[in-house]
Formats: C-alpha cells, structure tokens, sequence
C-alpha cells in the first residue's frame, strides 16, 4: 500500500504517549487505587517497567523484519491460512480497544459534560471525526497529534501544579508498609491496560522513515507515558485521598475540581476533559488506523480506505451495546481483558519472536 | 422509522460517494469488499435501531477467557478493599 | 474529488448537529441554588432551596422584592423531594453553584449518610461548597433569614464562615470530600460548624429585616458540632472548638489573650500568625501513644496594662503563660472529644500511617482505646513582632 | 451523416473550434500593405483606440504605415524616435545607401533608423495583435512580409504608493502597482544578484496578460519552480484580472478556508520570501504578488516583525496567534459556557450574565448569531462604501446596534462585548485572507458550540487540525515547522529571534544553499 507514507522518530514518540496515555489517564487511577490504596502509585510505576519491557520485546519483533507490519509479519512466519486466522483473532483484538476506548469517552462525556445527550449521538460525533483523521492517513494523524501534543502536555504541567498546594504526604502514608500484595496485584490490570495495547502500535513502525529512530521513540514513548501515569495518579492519591479516588470512576476529573487559586482560576476541570479528549482520540484514530490496515491486508485489498467505513458502521453498533453500564467496563478491564491483553500483548509476541528466531537460525544454517 | 430511514440515507450517499472513489483505484476486490461490508454494516445498524439482539463482544470474549480469569479474579479480589 | 466522502461525512455531522443541542439550557431558564437545607420529616426528609433571582442582585432596575426565594418539599429520597420541587419552582434547580448545604440539627442527631449519597453522586454537585448544622432550629428557617450587605444569605453564611476560620479559629470549612472520608475511614470521625440565629427566623424572612440598620435577626457562625459515626452526638464550646482546630493544624489566624501577671491588672492580646502542629503516633507495649507538637507564632496586638513588652524577660513570661493557656485549651478539647468519645482528630488515622502493622488490630476496637488513649501536648511558643508601637500607652499615662 | 457527425463533433468540442480560430491568427502578414491595413481594421473591428497612421518614405516614396494603440503608449517616443527618424532623418540618410527594393529599405530601417532600444520583428498577424495590444507601436513597408514593433509602451499608472492594505510603521514604505515592470523593478532594487532570475509568460486566451515568476537561482527548490510552471502551464482561461485568478487555479487544495499561497502588496515581503527560496508570482495588472509556497505560520507574521527589535516581533507574534484563536473562539466559547458548562462560571458573573439575559428574547446563540451576521454586514458595509459615507456607517453600527440594541433588550450588553472582541481581533491579522477564514469558519464553531458546548468546540479544533495538517503548499506540509516539528526553524515561526542567530534559511522550503548569514553575535567594544 502507501509505502512511501512516513512519519518521523518525534511524531511515533507523541504517539505513543498518547496511546499510554489514553482512557488510562482519567481511568487508571480509580483502579489501581482499589488494590494498591497508598501505595498504588508504586503499582503503576512497577506496570509502567514492564510495559517498557514488553516494548523491548516487541522491538525485537520489528528487527525480524523491518519492512512488514505484524499482520504482513503473522503470514510470512506462520503461514498463509494460519497466519491470516490469527491475524483475524488480533483484529478481533484491536477492534475491540477502539471499541473499548470510544465507549469510555462516550460514557464519560454523557456521565459528567452532557448529560442529557444519547449515547449513541455521542459515539457517533466522536468517531465521525476519527474517521475524518483515518481516512488522511496515519502522516496526517501523527502531525496532528505533534500540533495538540504540546497543549496536551501543558494542561498535564498545568493541572499538576494548580493542585500541588492541595497535597498532603500524609495521604500516602505509610509508604511500602502494608498491603504490599494489594501494591503487586494493582499493577495487573494496568498492565493490560494500557501497556499491552501498545503491541497495536508495533505495525506503525514500519512506517517511521528511520528504524533506528522508531525503537528509541517507542522506548521514550513508553517511559514518559508511564512517568505521567504515575505523576498523575501520585497526585490523586496525595489531594483526594484514596478513599476518594477508589470510590470516583474519573478521579482525575475530580482532582481537577480541586483546583482553585486565589478564589479566581477554579472551575477549570475542563483542562482535565481537555487532555483526555486529546489522548484519547489520537488513540482512537492511531488504532482505526491500524486495524482498517489490518483488515485491508487480511483481505488483500488495494486500499485501507475501502473499509474505513464499514467499519465506522460496525465500531458503532458494537460500542454501543458493548456494555450495560459503566460498572460493567470497569469489571471487565480488572476480570477477563488482563487474559484477553495477555494473549495478544504477550502470547502472540512470544511466539512470533521464538518462531522467528528459529526460521532465522535456520536460514543461517 | 425515522432513524432507519436516515440511517439508509445516509448510508446510501455515502456508499455514492465512497464508491466512486473505489472505482478509481480499479479493483474488483476493493468494490465488493465495500458493497459487501457497507450492505452487512448498515443492516446491523438498522437491527440495532429497530432493538434486535445484537451479540455483545465483551459477553464473548467474557465466556472465552472464563477459565483463565476466574482465578485471577479471584486473586485480585482477596486485594481488593471495600 | 478527492474529498468527496469527507463531504458527505461532514454533511452527515450537520445533521446531527442541527437536531441536537440536548443538553442545552439557557442561563433564564435556570434556577440557580445558592442553599440547599436538609431536614428530617415522617414521610422522610424535607428539602429547602435557596433560589436567587439574578434580576434583583444585579439588574439595572431594583425593585423591593427579595433577592432569594426559598422552596420546601418533601419526599422518601432527598432526590425524589429534589425532583418534586418543580411542581412549585418556575424553572429547572441549577445546583452547580451551591455554596452551602445546611442540615438542620435534628436531621444531623439522626444520621446524615444515607443523604449525603445523591449529593456527592449527582454530576451538577461541585465539591467547593460548605456543609453546616443548624443549631437548634431547622435548616429550613435558617435560609429564610434576609442577610444586610450580601444580598444572597447563603454567600454571607459562606464568607462568614471563611473569615471566622481564616482569623477566628472556631470554625471550620467542611467540603463534601472531607466529609464523606471522614465518614468512612476508620480513626477519623467528622465535625461540622454549626450556625445559629438570633432573633426570631420568622421575622428575619422578612424584607424589613434588611431593612433597618439593626438587623432583627441575623444569623452566626457557631460552635463546631462533633459526629460519632454519622450521628451529630455534641458540641464543642468556643475553647474546644479552638483546641480542635490547633490539633488538626487548622489555625490560620486568631488571637489569644492573657492576664498580664501578679502585679499589673488587665490583659494582654496575641494575634496568632502561624500554627503548625504535628502529630506522633507510637505504639509502645500494645499502648498506643499520641504525641501533639505544636508551634505558635505570634505578635502582640493588644496590652492593656501597664507592662514592658521591651522586656525579653516579661516577652518569655508572656510566651509561657500563653504556652499554658494553648495546652489548656487543647487538652479541654481532648477531654470533651473523649467524653463524646468521638476521634475527631483522626488519631487513629494518624496511627494507622505511623504503625500500620498494629493499627490492623486496634482498629476493631478503636472506640474504647480512644477513650484510654494517653495524649501528649507539647505547645511551643515564640512571640515575634510588637506590632507598630513598643511601649503601651497605659505605661506612659499621668 | 458523417458531415453533419463532423460538424456536431466540432461544434461538441470547443477545443477544434479554438484551434480553428488560432490558425486563423498565424497568417502570415501580407507584402501589400494595403491589405494588411484592411485586414488589421477588420478584424480589430474599427476600435477607435487603434491609431492607423499611412505616410511614405523615402526619396523614392515607399508606402508605409504605422499602427498604435491610443493610451497605451507614450506618444514623445513614437514622435520622436520613430515617425521623426523614418521620415526625415531615414530620407536624409538615403543618399548615402544604396536602395533599390522595398526589402532594402526594410534593412535600412532595421539596421540604422529606428533609434528605438526595443525593436522586435514581426511576420504574423498574430503577432501583430499582440505587439499592438500590448501597446508597442507597429510599423509596416509596402512589399515586405514583416513588420517591426517598437517599443512604446506608456501608459497611465498609479506609480509607487504606500501600502493600503499590510501596513507598518517602520519600514519601506513603498507598494507594488499595477504594472509588470514596474514591480520586477521595485523587487530588482531590493536583489542585485546575478541569480535573481524571473521569467514571464502570457497567460489567458483573451487577456494575455504577462505573468512573471521570481525567485533565486540556487536557493529556490527546482521542484518547486518546475511544479510552479507545470501549473501556470495547464492554466486555460479567457482572461487573468488579478493574481487571485491565478492563486485559486495553481493552489493545492480547492476545498479548503485557508489560503495556501501568501499574497501581499510590500515589496520587502516578497524580497524576503524570494530570499528565503520560495517563488514569487508577479501578474501584470495587480499589485498583489503571490508567493508560493506559504505557510501558516507566514500569514502571522509582518514584515515588520523584523525591522523591530527581535522581543518586540516576538511578543507581537504571539499576541497575533492568541488573536487568531481570539477571533475564532470567543463567540463559540461563550455560547458553550452560558448554555451548556454554567457551572464553569464565576457565580457573581453568572448572576449578571443572568441578569441580562431576562427578557432577552432570542437563545444565546441565535443572539450570537445575529450580532455576528449584522457585524458581518457592517464591515462589508464599510469597506464597499464611499469614504466619505464610511463613517456614517460606524456611527449607526456603534449607536443604533451597539447601544440601543442592548436599551430595547434584544441583544444582552456582555454580547456585544463578546462580538467587539472578536470583531477586534480578527483586524490583528496582519494577512488580510487569513482574517476571513476565520470569520468563516468562526461560524463553524459556533454551532457545534451550541449543539455540543465545550465538546463540540474540542471536536472542531480536532478536525481543524487534522484538515490543516492535511495541508500542503506545493509540497510543504502547510503546518510546518510545528508539524512537522523543526527545530531549526523555530527561530522564525512563533517567536523571532535575533537576526545574527537565524542562520539558516527555512529548511523545508530550500534545501541548497541554506546558509544565509554568519554575522557573529554584536558584542560591545571593550571598555
């Protein structure tokens, strides 16, 4: 398809950011607190390490070949059928977190901005924009998100500073004291989400002009989305408190309810909705993207255009009955999606990595 | 009826539009692929619409991953504080 | 060409665009609650809102009607009586700008939690508003009181309380959040300011109470209130009240006063300027142990006798006497805490971070180690300023 | 059949019906010139402007004559260096030549008569028109097949004014005029490079109006110039009346409010995108030179930016984007905030805002809308009318909508507020083009603020991102350097820097030669 599309080492780097970032960033907190408590910022330190790992592990991946995305990839190593069946399943897989994510933003918009707006109406606003950006291509999506990501970046500096007079230390005491497999235990969910979805990303890189740049950008994309998950939920902890950000579903909303300086700059939690507005619809559209390219490869079509709108038409259906309530998602991400992640997030990498390997050896010998 | 209505409006001039692009990029793959998935897509929305069933992924995957994520949970849940 | 089908997306957004607008509300369509009071009632509760009517604070034309409307209803649920309220208000309760909540005593003798529920729940709530009691009467007649100067009696209720804590002391702010943890962590039990009237609240809803220089009836900030549980059990007095706000390190600015000493009649004044206090838990043989360390800055603004406060000799008296005085009233605020047995410091809490791994089994029992818990106040004084004169007038008289 | 099949086709397709005329034009001219005459008149239709001048030449009197264009041309040149030489002087000269033919006294002429410094030989009638539309002056011999055009052209022009519309207040003060000449000339003075090259061509079947292109030899990317003339070649069309003709027929993107190519009035602007190696297009007739390619970053700044200090120019840029999300925003944010996020407004300022609103009739944003539209109506209002009846206009804008408006109860007085400060900055704009965009597109904003508040402003500034991102200037990314992201030429975009440290040339735009100054930083004499 468009080979000669390319993006630059900066671009794949804010994209990756954005992509930890995601639904995580307003979500994340609420469950790792659950288990974790005082020390759940540790949990999302300890997930945030081995997402950077499992990043590691999937660069491992893009040296096999530099030039294929994982689904040209699945057909080389393991076969035509074999590898378009699992390349179906992973599409499954990448279907379901676009899915995932635009019916996080829709339940957030209908449960805290518009209240009286049909979910449906939503969903179909926000995902009609996204495939405005999918149908530009993944060049115009990564530039895009290089103009939004410094306001991104501002609002997180921004809402970080306007509640750090409201911290107290005493709030994440004791540190590293009890509840230690509590601590261990918040980290698995957050693995799963968000850091396995990033194996989605691994089919971008083909696509950044320089390889060597890609994996450094993928590494430093990784570490500084983690560094801001961490920084964010450390802040919840230390101005709500635990209590309140187990018991918010948007804690990081909350936290910017707290702002308030000289009785003037409050009312602001906006900036909040502001920066999970943004991470979350590059992440939508990077994985719109990637899974419009993946079922146009399953399918050997000469364009990923062609299905983009299809698949508009399917996200929505399938977000919208994706799940009773907002109760129902949250079960879901701590219950059956750490396997779901696993299996594509880990499984499928390992094998490929261990059968690549061997038919490498075996070419050599 | 109304919703069901726009939707295949909407759907109609999309697909007018969306196909005579697909023309272009003259493969007879591409245009089936879209009349096929356009025609499937639509009639899924207009099911929805009308309040037919409509299969849940997450109950699937749920249903799937049963065995491996009753212990996890399990786990997890001995951590959880209420 | 090329862009045809983002046309037709764009034309399909409008669509919707123009049948939306579902959540609009025009700012005259709203009813916007400054008040909300919570009372109890047999068939459940009973509401009060606070409405202003934005035409007669700040339109151009002022007539003599109030500037605030109340509603009452009741119902099962403070939502239902919520909801219920549109049969007699004219437009649709707007609750975002909700300054203060009051609860009327009785309501808070018979427990507040299963409220509290919808209002931290409901998406409109923000969390910077002020809950209270009403001290013996119901939240219903406090908000019908008419307030001189700020025409909305809940923003004066709410400035007043935000002045008396910043430079009084015994009053404190309790937003939602601290309220709600405070109700469900273990070690921690909640407080909240009390507000009273004098005078008689009939007379104050009326216009002719703004309409005088002396007000008949106006309303105060009180005392604070202790909970045990979600249960309102006392109140602290104006000394307690005090030492509450110097253990929980919430002491911005207020005064203290002393006698001047054996031989010079009348007193001598400080005004507070910092207060930091910590607290130490430690666990010694199962016993657990409370330690407040507090350390007060003050200047002096007020000598009504004739002393020397050029003296670094009489300053170190002064600073002992105040030091004694500040222990007092610390330890009177243990004791009534304790006589209510009521942790509304959060000395549990305080233990619960310091020695987690014991805590786990005082936790249980928590009530009765309260009521033996040995406490240990340790009060540092430093006078630093002598405001802009030196010697005091009195001194100098012939 | 098949005739009348011919005779559809032909008709059916314009293409052999011009051809036909165009071959009609390239007659050769003809040896009598009486022929030629009849011929010029005909089909010049007898204009009255088209000055047929017969007179004879030489001892042996050979007819000639001579063809003008009435108010095209500077009447002196024509006495004096053609009519004065041909009859007078040229039969002076005779003697000393040997002329026997008509040929030889064509020669003659040629060679040693016409003392004109531009002399072109003409053989078609073609180029006859041409020549004498143009307003060259035509001379023609009995008995020769060709002709001469001597320059002549001078007409009326407006000569050098001040800028009307990218005005500064330090800096050249000069602006391009109507004429070609004139303005290659204006940009020649600001360059004296030998690679400083332009080079024109007619464009326009009826209007054939030169246009000229620009830019610098070595610095400029050949793609570009080559991808620049490609277009002007493809260019088919009666008539070229301003550069805004060419700009919306050679720009990338149709669909789109934002202008892809710079235009500006000042020479100095052109001379510094020339220097920078972008390509300037010069079209006879319009004191509007494009500059191509442009980017978004360029409608923000004015040439000005660089003649003040570099904190100043700084300070000024950034006020202007703040402006621009000023103009776009603010009657979309207001809207968002009174009927949707009420919440996110200070209480006391609700309450006045309320205040004002009882008993205004319309919602806030059909309030919005119809102080926008009648805004709208007043500039244009203002531009089109008299000057002198222009300020009559602001009188009943300021008075009857601004204040009676607010008195009857109409309109709320914090609107009017709102719509002044949108109206003011979107006149920061130091580009004229980039300024209606904004207005376009504000209203835009301002129904997905009233259908989705806050959210539907965020959806649209996503999908203004991804359409400008979407963007290019003959190649350019339209964003750059924000995005794509180029640190190097960070030092001209949203804040200027000192000249001595901007170095390089903007690196997407010119490829060789980028160094383009190497002045140490100024240090203060030692003490």
């Amino acid at each position: 398809m468009n080979s000669e599309v390319k993006i630059n080492g900066r671009q794949f780097t804010i994209l990756v950011i954005m992509n930890t970032l995601g639904s995580a960033i307003i979500m994340g907190p609420a469950i790792v607190a659950s288990y974790g408590r005082e020390n759940s910022w540790i949990s999302v330190l300890i997930a945030s390490m081995i997402g950077i790992l499992v990043v590691l592990m999937y660069i491992q991946i893009f040296k096999l070949d530099r030039n294929k995305d994982i689904f040209q990839l699945l057909e080389k190593l393991l076969g035509k059928w074999l590898g378009k069946f699992i390349s179906f399943l992973f599409v499954l897989y990448v279907f379901y977190v676009v899915i995932g994510n635009l019916r996080a933003m829709g339940d957030f918009i209908i449960t805290h901005i518009l209240v009286e707006t049909p979910l449906e109406v939503m969903i179909l606003l926000i995902l009609i924009t996204c495939l405005i950006g999918v149908r530009m291509g993944i060049e115009v999506i990564s530039r895009t998100s290089e103009v939004f990501f410094p306001y991104v970046a501002i609002a997180i500096f921004l809402l970080i500073a306007m509640v750090f007079k409201e911290a107290e230390v005493t709030k994440i005491q004791p540190i590293l004291q009890t509840n230690i497999g509590g601590m261990l235990a918040g980290a698995v969910p957050l693995i799963g989400y968000p850091f396995f979805e990033l194996i989605i990303l691994l089919s971008l890189m083909k696509d950044v002009n320089k390889p060597e740049k890609a994996k450094k950008a993928f590494i430093i994309g990784v570490t500084i989305g983690g560094f801001l998950l961490t920084s964010i939920t450390l802040m919840c902890l230390l101005v709500l408190g635990v209590d309140l950000t187990v018991r918010n579903t948007y804690p990081t909303y909350v936290l910017g309810k707290k702002i308030s300086i000289a009785d003037f700059v409050e009312r602001v939690e906006v900036i909040v909705a502001i920066i999970w507005f943004f991470t979350i619809f590059f992440k939508i559209m990077t994985i719109f993207y990637v899974l419009s390219v993946g079922v146009s490869r399953i399918l050997n079509l000469k364009s990923y255009k062609t299905v983009t709108v299809p698949i508009a038409y399917f996200i929505i259906v399938f977000a919208v009955v994706l799940a009773p309530n907002v109760v129902y998602t949250s079960q879901f991400i701590t219950g059956t999606w750490i396997p779901l992640s696993a299996t594509f997030g880990l499984v499928l990498p390992i094998i490929l990595l261990v059968v690549g390997l061997l038919k490498e050896n075996k070419t050599r010998s | 009826m109304l919703n069901v209505t726009a939707i295949l409006l909407v759907t109609g001039l999309i697909g007018r539009f969306e196909y005579k692009k697909i023309k272009k990029l003259d493969s007879k793959k591409d245009k089936w692929v879209f009349v096929v998935g356009t025609t499937v897509a639509a009639t899924l929305s207009v099911a929805l619409v009308l309040g037919y069933y409509i299969p849940n992924l997450s109950k699937g995957f749920e249903i799937v991953y049963q065995p491996i994520t009753d212990p996890i949970v399990t786990i997890l849940d001995t951590y959880k504080s209420k | 060409m090329k862009k045809n089908g983002s046309k037709a997306l764009l034309l399909f957004m409008t669509i919707f665009l123009l049948t939306g607008c579902w959540s609009s509300r025009e700012l005259s369509d709203l009813a916007v609650v400054t008040a909300l009071g919570i009372d109890k009632h047999e068939d459940g509760y009973k509401l009060t809102v606070q409405v202003m009517d934005p035409g007669e604070i700040a339109g151009k034309d002022l007539t003599t009607r109030t500037s605030v409307t109340t509603y009452s209803m009741t119902g099962k649920t403070v939502f239902e009586a919520l909801r219920r309220l549109t049969v007699t208000t004219p437009r649709k309760l707007y609750l975002s700008h909700l300054r203060i909540i009051l609860l009327g005593q009785e309501f808070s003798e018979g427990g507040i939690s299963q409220s509290l529920d919808f209002i931290s729940r409901d998406h409109e709530m923000r969390l910077e508003f002020s809950l209270m009691i009403t001290k013996n009467m119901e939240a219903e007649k406090a908000l019908k009181i008419l307030t001189p100067i700020e025409k909305i009696p809940a923003n004066k209720i709410y400035s007043s309380l935000q002045t008396a804590q910043d430079n009084w002391a015994p009053a404190k702010i309790v937003e939602l959040d601290e309220l709600v943890s405070s109700l469900t962590v273990p070690g921690k039990e909640a407080v909240l300011t009390g507000l009273s009237a004098v005078g008689s609240p009939e007379v104050g809803a009326q216009i002719e109470n703004v309409e005088v220089v002396d007000s008949h009836t106006i309303v105060n900030i009180d005392e604070i209130g202790v909970f045990k549980d979600d249960k309102l059990v006392g109140w602290f007095n104006e000394n307690e009240s005090k030492g509450f706000n110097y253990i929980t390190d919430n002491v911005r600015n207020t005064i203290g006063w002393v006698e001047c000493g054996k031989e010079e009649e009348g007193t001598i004044s400080v005004e507070v300027t910092k207060n930091e206090t910590k607290l130490k838990g430690s666990i010694d043989s199962n016993l657990p142990k409370i330690t407040i360390e507090t350390t007060i800055e003050a200047n002096i603004a007020d000598v009504e006798c004739a002393i020397d406060v050029y003296d670094q000799s009489k300053i170190k008296e002064i600073e002992g006497k105040l030091k004694k005085k500040i222990e007092e009233i610390i330890k009177e605020s243990i004791g009534k805490a304790k006589e209510l047995n009521s942790d509304v410091f959060g000395f549990g809490q305080v233990l619960s971070r310091q020695e987690p791994k014991q805590w786990k089994q005082l936790k249980d029992n928590w009530d009765k180690e309260f009521a033996d818990l040995d406490i240990e106040v340790k009060v540092k004084f430093n006078i630093r300023g002598t405001g802009t004169i030196t010697e005091t007038l009195l001194g100098n008289m012939k | 059949m098949s005739k009348l099949s011919q005779v559809f086709k032909a008709l059916k397709s314009k293409k052999i019906v011009m051809d036909n005329v165009s071959d009609d034009d390239n007659m050769p001219l003809n040896k009598e010139i009486k022929k030629n005459i009849s011929e010029v008149s005909k089909v010049l239709g007898n204009s009255f402007d088209i000055v047929i001048r017969e007179f004879k030449i030489g001892k042996n009197p050979i007819e000639a004559c001579l063809f003008y264009t009435d108010g095209l041309i500077d009447k002196d040149l024509v006495h004096n260096y053609v009519l004065e030489n041909l009859m007078i002087d040229g039969r002076k000269a005779e003697s000393d030549e040997k002329i026997s033919s008509n040929q030889d006294m064509y020669n003659f002429i040629k060679n040693s008569s016409l003392t004109s410094v531009e002399l072109t030989e003409i053989d078609t009638f073609q180029a006859l028109y041409q020549h004498l539309l143009s307003g060259d002056t035509i001379v023609l011999l009995n008995g020769v097949s060709k002709g001469f055009a001597v320059g002549s052209r001078g007409w009326e022009d407006r000569g050098v004014q001040e800028p009307s519309s990218q005005q500064v207040v330090r800096g050249p003060k000069d602006a391009f005029s109507e004429t070609l000449r004139t303005n290659t000339a204006l940009i020649r003075r600001r360059i004296k490079d030998q690679n400083l090259w332009i080079e024109t061509q007619k464009i326009g079947k009826k209007s054939k109006t030169d246009v000229a292109i620009a830019y610098i030899n070595g610095v400029v990317n050949e793609d570009i110039v080559l991808e620049i003339k490609e277009r002007l070649k493809k260019i088919e069309i009666d008539a070229i009346l301003d550069s805004g003709y060419i700009e919306e027929l050679i720009q990338d993107e149709i669909y789109t409010p934002f202008p892809t190519i710079f235009n500006t009035e000042r020479p100095d602007a052109v001379s510094a995108g020339i220097l920078e190696g972008r390509v300037a297009i010069i079209v006879d007739g319009s004191p509007f030179v494009l500059l191509a390619p442009a980017l978004f970053i360029d409608f923000f700044q004015s040439s000005e930016d660089y003649y003040q200090r570099s904190d100043i120019g700084s300070l000024l840029r950034i006020l202007r984007f703040f402006c621009f999300f000023l103009a776009l925003l603010t009657p979309s944010a207001f809207i968002a905030l009174t009927t949707f996020h009420q919440e996110m407004i200070p209480t006391t300022l609700l309450t006045s805002l309320a205040a004002q609103r009882e008993g205004v009739p319309f919602p806030a944003f059909i309030e919005a809308l119809i102080m926008e539209i009648t805004f709208e109506i007043l500039r244009e209002a203002g531009i089109r009318l008299p000057r002198a009846v222009g300020s009559a206009i602001s009188i009943v804008g300021a008075l009857v909508l601004g204040q009676a408006a607010v008195e009857a109860g109409i309109v709320s007085a914090t609107m009017v507020i709102v719509v002044s400060l949108t109206a003011i900055s979107s006149f920061v704009s130091p580009t004229y083009n980039m300024a209606i965009s904004v207005r376009i597109l504000r209203f835009g904003f301002m129904i997905l603020a009233a259908t989705f508040g806050l959210v539907g402003i965020i959806l649209g500034l996503i999908i203004m991102g991804l359409h400008l991102s979407s963007l290019r200037s003959f190649g350019i990314p339209y964003l750059s350097p924000m995005a794509p992201f180029i640190p190097s030429d960070q030092d001209d975009a949203l804040i200027r820097l000192p000249v001595w440290i901007k170095e390089n040339r903007p690196r997407l735009i010119s490829q060789i030669d980028v160094k383009r100054e190497a002045t140490e930083q100024p240090k203060p004499p030692p003490k």
